[in-house]
Parts: C-alpha cells; structure tokens; sequence
C-alpha cells in the first residue's frame, strides 16, 4: 500500500461512516449544522491521530490480553485532554459539542484504527492512516451537518438563505437517518461505479 | 345455504360449454399408443412383443407393484412397436403402439346394455377384480382404485363420498355421465360400498349441474343409503379434503389420508368404471372424455378408446381451431398445457380444452403487492407468497416448516393474484425438493 | 401447425383482478370523501387535492424512469391513492410547496426508496403527513373551519379542531361537559361540518367508501372494525369511569382521522399483514396506540403514528401469525 | 511482526498498570493547567448573561449572589443584584420551569428596581427546534414582548388560558413554561423586596 | 503536584491493576484450545464462501483441513493450486497439484439451429420448466435459456446470450466452484480441466437420442455416428447412449474428431482470446441469415426475466 493511498482511502473507498458505518452515535447526534460537524469531525481526527501514534509506539510492549483496555485508556486520555481544552479555551463551541465529546471514547473509529491498523503499522503510516481516516470522517460530518443545516434550518455554517423556517424534521434525529440513509446511498454509488 | 368447505377457494367462470352435448361413441382410430404409466405410481410392465395380435380388453401390460394397475388393449390388432413416444407430461415415455384392425372383443365381456342391479362377490373379490380391471381414479388423479379399496389394518371406513362435483370449469364429463348412466353409476356406488363394508354413501354435486342432481335424487330413492348432496359452487370442492369437508364437515389431518376421519372418496367416473368391471367383466380401457374450448367449433363429450391421440378427438370437434393458443389435457385450473396435441389420451385424460390466443398468456409478473388475496383464497390455509418466496430463495427448510407439502396445486393462488405471480410454479418446485428432502431423510 | 402453442404449468384461468383494478377500487371509493372536502372546503381543497395528485404522479413518473431505470406505470393507480390520502391528511389551506415536499417525501422516501408499490414497509401517505407535521407544524395545524362552497386558499378563517379544542380544554381542567358545547355535535361531524383535514371531516362518506370497498372485495372486514371497536370499547371504559374527564366513544370515533385511517389508511395492502387473525392484532393494535395517544400523549391526534408503529410490527405478524391451516393437528389435544 | 509481549501476568499488570499511570499523570497535569481558564470562562459567560438582562453595572454580581428558596423544595433561585455605583439598578434572577416539553428550561430574568421586566435570556432549554427554540433571542424576537413589562400590571400567563403574554405559534406549551419561570422569578423578586 | 494530580494517578492506576488481575483471571478461566492454524487457513482462503470445495463456508473448509490427515480430498476450487499450497504450507504438508478447471457447457443449441416446438410462460426459473416438460425445442435434453446457471454463479463469470439463448462462461472469471453445474437441472454444465493453454475439446451436446431424432430436433447435436471414436487414437472418446464424451485426461488436443463431426457437436477453445468460441461465430455466413432477435416470445422472456431479477435484488436488499 503505498503512502498515498493509506492516507486518503479513509476519506472515500473506505469512509468510516459512509462504508464501514462506524461512530454512528456522533455522526447521527452532533451534525445539527455543519459547523458543529466539523468541529466534532476535527476533534476526531485529532484523538484519532494522537492516539494512533501513541498505539503504533508501544503496539509490541503491550501483552495481547490488555490490548484492548491499554488502548482504551490511551484513548480516553486524549478525548479528556481535548475535552479539557476546549472547555478552556473554545467555550462557546463547549457549549454545543460538550455532550458528545466524552463520546469520542467510545467511538469505534479511534478504537477500530487503533486496533486494525496502528497495532500493526509503523507511526508514519498510522499517522497517514488516521489522518486519512479522521478527514474522512470530518468530511462525512459535515457533509451530513450541512445538508441538515440546509434543509433544516435554510443556513449554511450560520449563514441563513432563506425567509422563514426549514424543514424541523431534518434537523431532528429522524432527519438525520433520513439523510445519512441517502448519503449511503450515494456513497455506495460511486464506490461501486 | 348449500353446503360447501370452510376455507378459502376461488369460482372461476364456469364456461361448461358441452353440458348440453350427449356423450358419443368417438370412431374408432387406426392406430393407438397406449403408455405404460397411465397412473400414480410404478409403470406397469408390457407382456405382449412386437407383432403380438391383441383383442379388446386383453390385458396387455402389468401391475408391476402395490401402487400400480393393470393396463388393457383397448382395440384388437397388432403391437407394432413398443417405443419411448411423447406423452402428456412433454417427456417422453414407454408405450405400446397398435395398429387396430377391427374391433374384436375379449369373449368374457358382456357387451348387453341391461343393466345389472345384483352384486354376487364378495367384498375381497371385488377389490381384487378392480384391481385386475385396471381401474384407477378417473377424476384426473388417476391413484389405482383398488389401493384407495384396500382400508388400512386399525382403519374403518364410515362413509363412501362419491365425487359428482367436477369443479373445474369447462369440464362436463362427469356431468354428462350422470345424467346419462345415472343407474349403472347407483349401481357402481352400491358396489363400492359393498366393497368398503359401509352402509351410506354421499353423492356430491355442485349446484350448477341441477339436472343431474335432480336425476339422481329421483334415483336414489331406489338405491338404499345412498343420499345426494347439493353443494354451493366453490372452486377446489372437487379435492378429497374439500369434498369430505364440505359433505361430512371433517377435516383430514395434514399429511393423513381420508381414511383417517373414516372416509373414502371416488369419482363418479370411477364407479361407473367399477360397475362395468364387476357386472359386465369389462376392464377400463375407454372413457369419457370432454372436448371443448371457446373457439372450438362443436364442444362435445366422447366416449373414447384410451390411446386415440388428441389429434382425432379434435378433429371430431371441428379441428384445431385457427386462434389456438393452448391446449390443455384436463381442466383449465390443475391440466397440463401441453407442447403438441399429438399425444395419446390416457385413463386420466378428463377433457381436452383449447384456449384461444387471447386467453392463453399470463400477465406480466410484477411485484407483490401483498393484498394477501392468496392467502384468503388457499383452500388448505397456507400462505402461497410465503411458500413462492422461500422456495425461491431455496430454502426448502423453511418451505418444509411452512408446511408446503400440504398444498394440492389447485392453483386458486395463481389464479387470484392480481400482480400475476406464479405463485403455484414455485410453489412446486418447493413441493419438489422437499419432497426429495423428506425421501432422502426416510433413506 | 402454423402457430407455436403456449406451455405454462396450470392454473391455464387467469383472475380478473390485477393491480390497476384493485387500485380503481379504492380510487371509486374515495370519491365520496373527495367531494364533501371539496364541498366544505372549497378552492383549498381543490388545490390542496391537484397539487397533491399531480406532484405523486410526477415523482413517480421520475423516479421509476430516472433512479430505478424501469417501466414507469402510473396509471396503476397507487401514485394517485398516494397523493389524494396525502391531500386528505392535510388541512386545506397548506401551501402548494410544502404539499409538493409531502408529495415528494411519500412518494420518493416511503415508496420509491424501498423498491416502489409492494416493497414498501410503511404507509407513503402517512410517512408524508408525519414529515410534515414533524418538518411545519405550525402550517399542518393550523385548520380553516368549514364554510360551504368557500373560494378563500390561504388566508381562510382558522379554528381548532373538536380533538385540538378537547385536548386543549382537558389541559386546562375544564370538564367533557362544558367542552362539548364549544363543538359540532355529533350529526354535524358525522356529516362533516367541523375544523380538520381535507378527508378527515365526513365519517358519512368514508363509510360509503368502506361499504362499496368491502361490496367489491377490495378489502375484508378485518383491520377497519378491530380498529374502531378497540377505540369504543377503549373510550368507553374511561369514560364510563370518569366521564368528565374523558370524552365519549362517539366523539372519539367521529373526530380525527380514525375512521379515515381506518378504511383506507390501515387496509393498504403493502403495510397490512396477510392474514386475517394477523390483520385483527394489527387493527387491535392500532385503536390501542391511538387511544394512548390521544389520551396520554403530547398530540391531541394519533391515528397517524399508531398506524405507523403498527406498520413496522406487520414483518413480525406475519412471521408469527399464521393461517388456521386445514387438517392441523392438534398436539396433545 | 515484531517479538510481542507475551500475555503473561507480570507483563499485563505491568503494562495496564504503567499506561494508566502516564494517562493519570497527563491528565492530572491538563486539569491543573486548564483548571483557571475554565473557571474563568464559565464565569464569563454567567456575567455576560447577567449583563444582558439588567442595566449597566459596576460592581461583581457573582460575589454578591445570594440564593433564596423557591416554591418548589430543594430548588433556589439564584439572585445577582447589580450595583452601579452603590445604586441598585436592577436584579438577575437565575430562575428555571419544569412545564417545558422536555426538560427544565433556565432563563435569566432581570427586573429593575421597581420590578418592571428589563430583559430576559435563556441559559439552557432543551425545547423542540423551530418551535419551542424560539423563546431564544437567536431564534426570533418572540421573548421581547415581556421587556419594559411590569408584572404588576401584566398578567404573567399565556393569552390562550386568559394572560396577557401571546404564545409561540403553535408551542403554547414551551411558551406557558417561559412564563412561568419569569412568574417565579418575579414573585420572588417581590417577596424579597421587602 | 497539587492532591487532585496525585489523587488522579493513584485511582487511576488502581483501576488499570485491578482491570489487569481481572483480565488475567478471566483469560485463564475462559481460555479455549482451538487450534491457531484454522484462522491462519481461513486466512489464506479466498473467502468467498461458494460452497465450491463441498464444505458450508470457507472456515468449515480450514477446519477440515486441520482435522483432516492429507489434503488429498480437499480443494478449493476457488484459489486453486497457489492457495492449497499455502494451505498445506501452513499445516506443514505437502501440496497436491490439482489440474485447473472451468465450466463448459455442453448445448449448442441456439435458436438457429434448434427449432422452437412451443412457448414456454411460466415461471422464469430452469428447474420449474424442466418440472413442467422437456423444453421449448424438440430436444428434452437441452438449455432451457432460462439462466439459473447465471443467477447461481457467485462470480460474475456467466451471462446469456440473448442472440443464442444459451449461457456462456466468462474464462477469466470462472473459479469452477461447481454452483452452476448443480443449478442447471439438466445437467447440461460440466466442469473440465483448463487444458494446456486453455485449450480444450469437448463434445457441446448432451442428447442421448437417436441419431435421426437428435438431428431432427438440433442440427448441431451429437448423432452417435462414432466417426470420432473411430478417429481418435488415445482412446479418449466413448460413444453411449447415441452419445459422444471425451475424456479430457486422455485427450491430447490433437483435434482430429473435430475435422470428422458432421454436425459440429464438437467444439474447440484453443486460441490465444481465451474465450470459448461458440459456433455462431465459426459460421459467420450463417449468423447473418438468422433473424432471431426480433422474435416477440424471445423479447418477453428476457424482459420477464429482467423483472425477476430486479425483484429478486430487491428482495435480497430488503433483508
């Protein structure tokens, strides 16, 4: 696999929310608008390649048995520490995102790479990988929070279009099954085409 | 309310265009080719060679086992060839071809129209005597009588339905014979029911055949325990389960036989065939048979020599009508379309009906729309979609489970879907591998 | 021989019914509702009506054509059923675009999406009013009250329906008895005379559809009568105990959409189970839901969503309810 | 692949126990450095709420919050009176309403002295969007009725069950809530006067 | 190191110990033997789960291939050759060689050379046509058209031919895991060996009739007339049933029976396209006569059979 392609199947032929469905429960809650999307798709990406790093440098120091628990924490150390952060710093964007960035510990993306790829990679390319990955995954986000803000509320990352309200059910969580349904859809499109 | 059974069925338009037509004597052919395998079970085994010389009713090929029968000459000449010929079922098959020359009868058969009313054997020699006349049930099934006879050890038999329904649209053969035979049919009857040892017999006829329900009432009073029984016009009434059902109110068990709620059935054409074979001494080896259709120029009932091909008893007809689209061996709801008409006409050949172009294409299939017309229609209550889906999916476990094995292809599903789906072919390819499945479990 | 004759395994009978004929049916028995909602409501409800039918028809042609790249058949009558139940589901005054997304919505997502007529797991029509009511609840509640022959479209007189008034009323701890003088009485909701939906005013017309529908075996007795007799006997019993309360089963049964739902919302083939036991848990269960609903739920209505959530239990009746089979036998009898 | 550690007891112990001590020590660290700027900006926000709802001020309505009782037991309101110099002008008013169609909804009510509405805003409501939302100033301008208001003369109930407040369209139900957590405010802010 | 920062590690680190004894204890207590080498096998498969090598699945295959004592009985027809070397390679065996193999199928009947003697409109499906009668032609040994075989195939490696009505193998994708050959009710595919180059040489018809009668119902039938048999010098063709079949390990692909068939019943797939060469093509002067495309029946069938298909993915989606 050459360097190239590591970094950008994420982003299309193996997206983690439009092929491999996983992370669902943020991608479904947080996408609201496409800001919010790409702010939670960024603070993604950064566990993601923080803690691919981490998980590809002590892979071989790590018995098989704890390897899950062992990442798990390596994990939850960097969701804290981003959570800490932005509650310092990002208030305002706090505000809105703070429920779901405990989330990101669980989200089977970080803990999926983590053990399907940095586990067996090298740092470089685990870096690649979920760098690729996490874009991947920002990208779905906030495709999914744009056309959401789009039907729903008639605005794009906050700029409003249109007089009067959107369709509400959009920007509830029928609507966001409703429209991740299409994108599959969509995704499975291209990607078989 | 006239009686009829509780569940599901279809009535198709009834279409019974010869019902006024007498039966006639069809002439008899240059030539026949009888089939071994005229039956349900094993193929008989011919005992006569090439150039053999046969007479009518001369027994020319074996009962090569329980469920078997015994098949007869139906003309006098000479075996030509016994050849793998074309059959009804579009595979074809062993049988013995005879060119006819004259028309010479076996000496022991009483060829007296009288009609005989004492029964002198025993119920043991009668069945044995059905079994040798080669006598299998004439309403389409075509399962060796004597078999159906035979009450199982532990098992009584209660009451002889006999089978006047001929449910099936176009059909009147049996129509024909009841009103035309309706003595030596009582007298078939009483027979059968000597044979059986039961004391009452039902007589079912659906209401659209009044006259012969009105003959044979007005007969009956001279026959003791044999009743009439009109029943309300229901497509399948004419199947064992739905006529013990409708007549008697008792539901055969799946997968059990009629014997088991005490009952047997046969078929009016069975017992007049009965009532030649013990009276007259004459084995089965002609019958009645309807040619018709809509387009067909004169719809008419034949008694015919069983080996004539279609070919003559259409052309008797008026010949191949010029917007033929298909030609059915049997009735239009469970007969077999065949590929030619160039074929013989065997024991079970009820009727021939030709379907003129317009009539003879189905639908084109499209999806289910699951207005569950199938499912109200099923006189079994199955789910025909339900049985067409798996046993498409080949999952013959499934179909097993959902109980496939207990459909009678009457084709009501078919016939009702209003997206039309072949709901019944599927249903038994299902019945097919199942059957296979359940065989090879015994194994 | 000059012509090939044609082989097929039997039945060689082919019915009368297909698709278009059943589909006519239902479209026949609608035609009463159509004409009192036009009656009541006038120019809105023609227009609510056309934009409706048409726009299904158009998606339809579309998406069969475009997306699923097959025969378009839209004269089958089912787009047309989609789009006039969705008309009736309305109020008459909704704009013409917000109909269009409903259309859309019916026929694109509850239908088209699912592999179109026969696939569908739930009811397009009412996925489409559900949209509507979550996507503009302010427009798909607000009712114009009934003037006869009245040619006013969007600026109609507005009013709240006899089931908004009641729920409203029993917030606020007023008793049954004084919120009953606020609405129609009884004959003038039988006939349709009262705020509400296009086809959900006139009971008298909608049982006219049910008895020519059942006249014509469209459809059976089933899913219709367990309905509405689970919600009078369900009304009944609360209010029997506590009449003031709890309105009567008359008033239940009138107002709404139940008998609309049930005739012709809950009797849709593709969304209704197969069999006839399954088809009265089915109806059972939806005058269950509804009474809920409307007793304990948020929304003073709740025929749509009860027929909703009982779609999405028919795959499982019909896995689990099967036919009385001839010849069962009973175990251990 | 390179020699892994075998999945024996010394070794798992050894690193469970070594990786949750460097995450442990990391985040104990993060905390302390982040713990100021996150007090801070809570803070912020608290003020800048306060500061929205009541007229200009000099003093820190945070030090001088008192918390009184409401009707409901084992809740309070939280009281920020604002002082420009010494002078009271007015009073935010932390209050909260469980008649909201989902969960508690808190507003910032502020009064001037005389108990005349100054302005509201919202500090958390979880109400349906497109609906009930707009009782948030970002939504619309619905909430602007109550400024300049004084509930003395200004029935504190919806126009639908006989008030003077006008509901949101069709989220009369969130709209009675916001009422009656002004209602509780002001009725405190009254009792307290005294 | 203020108390929060100590209080943090201490609890933390309490939790990874604890979680770590509990781990150890548990992965004791639970531990199953399972043999490594199954997954490992597993692995190396190409996982397409055909059912091709007679085993459910592709690990139901590796599990037998730990358990069994040689790989004699098993292959998978799939990977073919490289995969059951590394296969033997994990379980320390030797690999045995088997030749590569592909479908061929044995009518050649197309419309053109096989009249029509009824329509057939019944269910889209070979096994209930086969159920019903013999088939739309005099021939009740040959394809029915009706494309199970192409429905079976896991691969993608069968299509029909609209012009001929007869299946035809794509080569290259063909992995000669047999679901075709048991889908055809009429036994019509066979599965034979690649063949040095690809080349082969099979007799394409299965009809056991007489000669005069197979003739009369498909020009390109095998009549029986032993012109082959008598020609071949390795003793690779045998005549039963009014029928020739090679026996591909015998044959040497000399190709003389071919230059001797009367009726072309024996068919040749030696050139470099790699692609089996149907006799429509041999005989282009024939093709062009034929005008068989606009026959109505044909049309309706292949739209039916379209529709059927579209239902079918339609279903299989729903689930």
């Amino acid at each position: 696999m050459s360097k190239l392609t590591i970094l950008t199947k994420g982003i299309i032929k193996e997206n983690a929310v439009f092929v491999l469905f996983l992370g669902l429960c943020p991608t479904l809650g947080t996408t609201t608008s496409a800001i919010n999307g790409l702010a939670m798709g960024l603070a993604t990406t950064f566990v993601l390649v923080m803690s691919n790093i981490v998980v590809s440098m002590v892979k071989s120091l790590i018995p098989d048995k704890v390897r899950i628990p062992a990442f798990i924490v390596i994990i939850a150390t960097f969701v804290t520490v981003v959570e800490l952060t932005m509650q310092a710093f990002l208030p305002d964007l706090f505000e809105v995102l703070g429920l779901f960035i405990p989330l990101i510990v669980v989200n089977c993306v970080i803990l999926g790479r983590a053990e399907a790829f940095a586990s067996k990679n090298n740092v470089f390319d685990s870096v690649l990988d979920g760098l690729g990955m996490g874009l991947g995954f920002a990208f779905a986000l906030t495709v999914l929070g744009g056309i959401r803000e789009i039907l729903g509320s008639g605005a794009l990352f906050g700029f409003s279009f249109m007089e009067g309200d959107g369709m509400l059910i959009f920007v509830l969580a029928p609507g966001a099954f409703i429209v991740l349904g299409y994108l599959i859809a969509i995704s499975n499109k291209i990607n078989k085409a | 309310m006239l009686k009829t059974f509780s569940r599901g069925g279809v009535h198709p338009p009834e279409n019974k265009l010869s019902a006024v037509q007498t039966i006639e004597q069809l002439a008899l052919p240059k030539m026949v080719t009888i089939p071994i395998s005229q039956h349900i079970g094993a193929p008989s085994t011919p005992i006569v060679k090439k150039n053999d010389l046969v007479k009518v009713g001369q027994i020319i090929a074996k009962s090569s086992g329980f469920v078997s029968a015994n098949i007869h000459s139906s003309v006098s000449g000479k075996v030509i060839k016994i050849d793998s010929v074309m059959d009804s079922s579009g595979y074809k098959k062993q049988s013995i071809i005879i060119q006819v020359d004259g028309d010479e009868w076996e000496e022991s058969i009483n060829r007296d129209p009288q009609l005989i009313k004492e029964i002198n054997l025993s119920s043991e020699e009668i069945i044995k005597k059905v079994g040798d006349a080669g006598i299998v049930g004439l309403g389409g099934a075509t399962f060796p009588s004597q078999v159906k006879l035979s009450v199982p050890k532990g098992m009584t038999a209660e009451i002889l339905i006999i089978n006047g329904v001929e449910c099936e649209p176009y059909l009147t053969a049996d129509h024909r014979l009841m009103l035309e035979k309706g003595d030596e049919l009582m007298v078939g009857t009483k027979i059968l029911m000597k044979a059986l040892n039961v004391s009452k017999a039902v007589i079912g006829i659906e209401n659209n055949k009044r006259d012969a329900i009105e003959h044979l009432t007005s007969l009956s009073s001279n026959y003791e325990g044999i009743t009439i029984q009109a029943l309300k016009v229901q497509y399948p009434q004419g199947g064992e389960k739905q006529l013990i059902k409708a007549v008697i109110n008792r539901e055969v068990p799946s997968g059990g036989l009629p014997i088991a709620v005490g009952a047997v059935v046969h078929n009016v054409g069975t017992a007049y065939a009965v009532y030649e074979a013990i009276q007259k001494n004459k084995p089965l080896f002609e019958r009645i048979v309807t040619v018709t259709g809509k387009s067909v120029k004169n719809p008419a009932n034949y008694l015919a020599r069983v080996g004539t091909s279609l070919t003559e008893l259409i052309e008797a007809s008026g010949g191949l009508p010029e917007d033929t689209g298909k030609v059915i061996s049997g009735g239009p709801m469970m007969g077999k379309a065949l590929n030619t008409i160039d074929i013989p006409m065997t024991k079970g050949t009820s009727g021939v009906l030709i379907i003129p172009v317009g009539e003879s294409r189905r639908g084109v299939v499209q999806d289910c729309i699951r207005c569950a017309k199938c499912v109200s229609v099923c006189p079994m209550g199955l789910e025909p979609y339900l049985l067409m889906t798996v046993s498409e999916q080949q999952n013959y476990e499934r179909t097993e489970s959902e109980r496939a094995m207990d459909c009678i292809e009457c084709g009501s599903c078919s016939y009702t879907c209003p997206s039309n789906r072949p709901l019944l072919d599927y249903i038994r390819l299902g019945k097919a591998e199942v059957g296979a499945i359940i065989r090879s479990r015994k194994a | 021989m000059s012509k090939l004759l044609t082989v097929s395994p039997s039945p060689h009978n082919y019915g009368k019914d297909t698709i278009k004929s059943l589909m006519y049916g239902v479209l026949i028995a609608l035609i009463p509702t159509t004409v009192v909602s036009l009656y009541f409501f006038g120019l809105g409800a023609l227009i609510v009506i056309l934009t409706s039918v048409f726009s299904a028809l158009i998606f339809e042609y579309l998406i069969t054509k475009y997306i699923l790249k097959k025969e378009p058949s839209l004269l089958d009558g089912s787009a047309i059923i989609t789009g006039l139940l969705l008309a009736f589901n309305v109020p008459s005054n909704l704009p013409i675009i917000i109909i269009i997304i409903g259309a859309l919505v019916a026929i694109g997502v509850a239908k088209m999406s699912f592999g179109g007529l026969g696939n569908n797991p739930f009811n397009p029509a009412l996925v489409g009013r559900v949209f509507l009511l979550i996507s503009f609840p302010v427009q798909m509640t607000s009712w114009p009250v009934p003037v006869q022959s009245r040619m006013q479209y969007l600026d109609a007189v507005t009013g709240a329906t006899p089931l908004g008034l009641m729920k409203e009323g029993l917030r606020n701890g007023e008793p049954v008895s004084d919120l009953m003088t606020q609405i129609p009485n009884n004959m003038q909701m039988f006939i349709g005379n009262m705020g509400g939906s296009l086809g959900e005013v006139a009971g008298i017309a909608i049982l006219l559809g049910l008895v020519w529908m059942l006249y014509k075996k469209v459809i059976t007795w089933h899913i219709p009568v367990s309905m509405i007799g689970t919600i009078i006997i369900l009304t009944g019993i609360f209010w029997l105990i506590n009449p003031d309360k709890y309105a009567d089963p008359v008033f239940h049964v009138l107002t709404g959409g139940v008998l609309l739902g049930a005739v012709f919302m809950a009797t849709d083939y593709v969304t209704s189970p197969m069999t006839t036991k399954g088809m009265l848990i089915f109806g059972t269960g939806i005058g269950l839901l509804t009474v809920v609903i409307r007793l304990f739920g948020a929304y003073p209505e709740g025929v749509s969503f009860a027929i909703l959530i009982m779609n999405a239990f028919v795959p499982l009746i019909n896995i689990y309810v099967k036919p009385k089979r001839f010849g069962e036998v009973i175990k251990n009898g | 692949m390179a020699s892994k550690t075998e999945s024996t007891f010394r070794n798992m112990l050894l690193a469970l126990f070594v990786v949750s001590f460097i995450s442990a020590t990391t985040l104990g660290y993060v905390y302390e450095f982040t713990k100021e700027p996150i007090a801070i900006a809570k803070l912020k926000k608290k003020i800048a709420a306060i500061k929205k709802v009541v007229p200009e001020f000099t003093n820190d309505p945070n030090a001088d919050m008192y918390k009184i009782a409401s009707d409901i037991k084992g809740d309070t309101l939280e009281f920020y009176p604002a002082y420009k110099d010494s002078e009271l002008v007015g009073t935010a008013i932390k209050t909260f309403s469980d008649l909201g169609f989902t969960k508690r909804i808190y507003l910032m009510v502020g009064f001037l002295a005389d108990g005349t509405i100054h302005n509201i805003s919202v500090l958390e409501h979880a109400e349906t969007p497109g609906l009930g939302d707009k009782m948030d100033k970002k939504k619309s301008k619905w909430s602007e009725q109550f400024n300049g208001k004084n509930p003395a003369n200004y029935k504190l109930i919806v126009s639908k069950d006989g008030g003077d407040v006008d509901a949101i369209t069709a989220a009369t139900i969130s709209s009675r809530a916001y009422t009656d957590a002004v209602d509780r405010a002001y009725k405190a802010f009254i009792e307290n006067k005294k | 190191m203020s108390e929060i920062v100590i209080y943090t590690i201490v609890t933390v680190s309490a939790i990874g110990i604890l979680a770590a004894i509990i781990l150890y204890f548990a992965a004791k207590k639970f531990h199953v033997v399972e043999d490594p080498r199954i997954d490992d096998i597993e692995e190396a498969l190409p996982s397409a789960n055909c059912g091709g090598c007679g085993y459910p699945g592709c690990r139901n295959f590796a599990e037998a291939c730990v358990k069994a004592e040689n790989l004699a009985d098993l292959f998978c027809p799939v990977g073919g050759n490289d995969v059951m070397k590394d296969v033997a390679g994990i379980l320390g065996q030797e690999a045995i060689e088997k030749a590569a193999q592909v479908a061929v199928i044995r009518c050649s009947g197309s419309f053109e050379y096989r009249p029509r003697t009824n329509n057939y409109d019944g269910a889209v499906n070979c096994t209930v046509a086969a159920n019903l009668y013999s088939g739309d032609t005099g021939c009740q040994y040959g394809c029915l058209g009706l494309g199970e075989c192409v429905d079976a195939c896991t691969f993608d490696a069968m299509y029909m031919d609209e012009k001929t009505g007869l299946p035809v193998v794509i080569q290259d994708q063909c992995t000669a895991c047999g679901d075709c050959v048991r889908a055809c009710p009429k036994d019509i595919i066979e599965l034979r060996n690649q063949g040095k180059k690809d080349r082969r040489i099979f007799v394409s018809c299965i009809n056991e009739d007489k000669g005069g009668v197979a003739k009369k119902n498909c020009s390109v039938a095998c009549i029986g007339c032993t012109k082959c048999e008598k020609v071949c010098n390795y003793d690779a063709i045998k005549i039963e049933n009014f029928l020739a079949y090679i026996d591909f390990t015998k044959c040497v692909l000399c190709r003389k029976c071919i230059a001797v068939c009367p009726t072309d019943a024996i068919h040749e797939t030696n050139f470099p396209l790699r692609r089996i060469k149907s006799p429509v093509e041999k005989k282009t002067v024939v093709k062009e006569k034929a005008v068989v495309t606009d026959n109505p029946d044909l049309v309706n069938i292949a739209k039916k059979k379209q529709e059927s298909n579209d239902n079918e993915a339609e279903s299989k989606d729903k689930e």
